[in-house]
């Protein structure tokens, strides 16, 4: 084990590239060059024959994970309550949605699973069978030894009901295969700039939480236990190594304090002109192993003895 | 590899015989970033050279089946996976003409993940295409 | 045999995206998309492991002609005559380069071998060693059923010394495996845009060509029993379907009125922006196959007594 | 796929020990329309940040096998393919700093078709690309 951070990429990054200019083994190469350990895939999206294995892809898939010396990390999932128009799923369907895309992440060597549930509010409060579903798959998490991480994610802060509905859960059961999964997305300080089509309106509404909801870093210390995992949610470095949206020279010093010692998997969410995040990417590794470094720099014994505590 | 954009412009064609043409054929790529299953596919509007062919009557075909609008709802298994285009058969006696036309269409994605306001969302995109034959 | 044109494209049209955005067949699917019969492609550039030549790689070429229906048409060959930089290609070395050129043609399917030879002045001025390379090598070329077409292309016109020159190799030798590649681009009569860093001066001096050499489409008639093959060089088509560059209107008739009925076979050379020439092929084929309708329709039956007298 | 512009992003990265860096590499796109003997490759400028490493002290990795400038020439047979890319192995101890760099290439290509002053001729590109560690 190490007291450093645990660098990937989720090939989310490369929304709108692959297909077009990237295959999957273009996607490892790019991963494995920012020096990363993990990457992270999405089911549905990278797996050509979804929910189906076949067996010649599987046989590619750990020929890459090799070749590109690279860990499977965080298996992106989602459970569609609204999955037809006058029609929601049952617990059972959600169920044998979870159990499907644990027993796929497990085959592939993945030890997250995020499911994404549907919402009924603006709040993003997760359709009510969330807790039934997961509830029915958690002995098979265990068997499989996978941890099932929904995501907090903007607008959703880390003080609020859905945070507190899931940790409750994780108290209630006594679970170690439910956890959190940061989405850095909600210390975003900054605006995004206006989407196409969006108006000056549209943003003081219902899109405001695109200027950033602001998380406090502070409160990480709050969840930080229940966190097995990040997702490193960026929209832009420029020529300066600048980021426009993100205090990361507020979040690593926080995560750092803390010990956090797993993953930060890049999730580029900016510009999607062909290669942009290919880019991209490699700024945001370069930021943010400078900020580690520094801080490291700064606090020479630190890590070791938060981790021993 | 599709092209970029979510038109694509091969497969863009007149559907019947030479002398009896009865409609066309538009390729989309999946613009999402994610496969979606064909139930939260709320149908594509295409529209050509202004006029509009409403989503509703249009045919969608993946792979080998071909669905109506009606049909979508029902597809809850299928998906259209990322990296792959549907074809939007289009009812058309006569076809296109020969030549550049503008294309515009409405693909409307419903996310059970975005707030029930923002269910479906559209996606739209808008090129010159060309029909050859 | 039909008195209609052929129809191919030359995947030179898709430089730039080809091993970006395009593997070798997504340009097999693009080309059978525009209704062509027939496939071009660069030794150098299509086959992977140019000069050799994988099994592998040779049964998927086979596989891809008939999954997309296509014929091999012209298979373009390089004579590098300035081969280093104090030594120019020997006649055996030029002679060699063409039969391995004529063998990979020939084990792949093609009619036609484009050499193309370095030059020796600014008229294109073939270097001396074409005509022994060549004559060399007719004796395989018709073994192997291929003929040798050189390219006429701008700034090189038809009435022009390299043209008598091929033709005289022809009369003098009897050949019927040597003859002339067309490109469309000597019928150029409206300047291209400047290129990146082209000044004006440089447009009116040595760049003078990219205005348009403008041939005469009359002149077709002295070189067209030796043409059995032509290259529909074009540069920009645009949403009305007029080509900025290349006189169609009056190429095409001329063409028609000879009896032509080889391929024209698309060579885009424009714009090397991502997906462009896609789009710009298809548009060609839209307009060449529109004027060679509308010029089958205004004279019925000449193209039958064309080819029967 | 390689990227599109000449110059490619991923590969950017320092040479040597991570306390002892003794140059870097680039890759390079082949950027033109056949691949090319490497007896045809007149060699690459490197720029970054307005610091120029010329093309005769660069060294050029092509698969398994590197080459320097004057070996470039002898070298008749082997190609640089399109849809590859070299390596240029720049010498510079301690390496490039951690960030992002405006990186400028001159690929100076013979073709011998072309006529005799235009011989060699040269491809620019110019990006900003980073360097990770
Ligand atoms: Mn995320
Ligand atoms: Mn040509």
């Amino acid at each position: 084990m190490t007291s450093h951070f645990q660098y990937g990429v989720s090939l989310y990054s490369y929304t709108d590239d692959f297909g077009t200019v990237m295959d999957l083994e273009d996607a490892f190469y790019h991963v494995s060059e920012t020096g990363s350990t993990g990457i992270e895939i999405l089911g549905e999206t990278h797996l050509p024959a979804y929910p189906q294995l076949e067996t010649a892809w599987l046989d590619r898939w750990f020929g890459l994970l090799d070749k590109y010396r690279l860990e499977p990390t965080n298996f992106a999932s989602w459970i569609d309550t609204d999955i037809q128009r006058r029609r929601d799923m049952t617990v059972e369907e959600g169920a044998r949605q979870l159990t499907t895309d644990l027993e796929l992440a497990s085959r592939l060597g993945f030890k997250f699973v995020r499911p994404k549930f549907g919402v009924i509010d603006e709040e993003l409060t997760p359709h009510p069978i969330w807790e039934g579903c997961v509830e029915r798959v958690l002995d098979l998490a265990a068997k499989l030894d996978i941890i099932i991480i929904p995501e907090i994610h903007s607008p959703t802060p880390i003080r609020h009901p859905v945070v507190e509905g899931y940790i409750d859960f994780i108290q209630r059961t006594g679970t170690k295969h439910f956890g959190l999964l940061i989405d850095t997305g909600i210390f975003q300080d900054r605006p995004l700039p206006f989407w196409q089509h969006e108006t000056p309106e549209m943003r003081d509404g219902a899109m405001s939480f695109l200027n950033g909801i602001k998380v406090p870093v502070e409160q990480l210390a709050e969840v930080i236990e229940y966190t097995p995992f990040i997702q490193a949610k960026f929209h832009h470095i420029d020529e300066e190594l600048h980021d426009h949206n993100i205090p990361w020279e507020k979040v690593i010093p926080a995560l750092k304090s803390l010990g956090y010692s797993g993953y930060l998997s890049s999730e580029y969410e900016g510009k999607r002109d062909p290669w942009v995040a290919i880019e991209q990417v490699r700024r945001q590794h370069a930021l943010i192993r400078k900020l580690e470094r520094e801080w490291e720099q700064a606090n020479p014994s630190k890590p070791k003895e938060q981790r021993d505590a | 590899m599709l092209e970029h954009t979510p038109i694509q412009s091969s497969g863009f064609s007149n559907i019947g015989p030479d002398e009896d043409r009865t409609g066309f054929c538009l390729r989309i790529r999946q613009p999402n970033y994610r496969g979606l299953r064909m139930s939260l596919v709320e149908g594509i509007k295409v529209v050509v050279d202004e006029i509009e062919y409403p989503a509703a009557t249009n045919l969608y075909r993946l792979g080998e089946r071909t669905y109506t609008f009606d049909e979508l709802d029902a597809e809850t298994q299928a998906r259209w996976p990322v990296g792959t285009a549907i074809e939007v058969l289009v009812d058309k006696p006569g076809g296109l003409d020969v030549g550049v036309h503008l294309v515009e269409i409405e693909v409307l994605l419903r996310h059970p993940y975005f707030p029930p306001q923002f269910r479906p969302a559209p996606v739209h995109d808008r090129r010159h295409i060309t029909i050859i034959r």
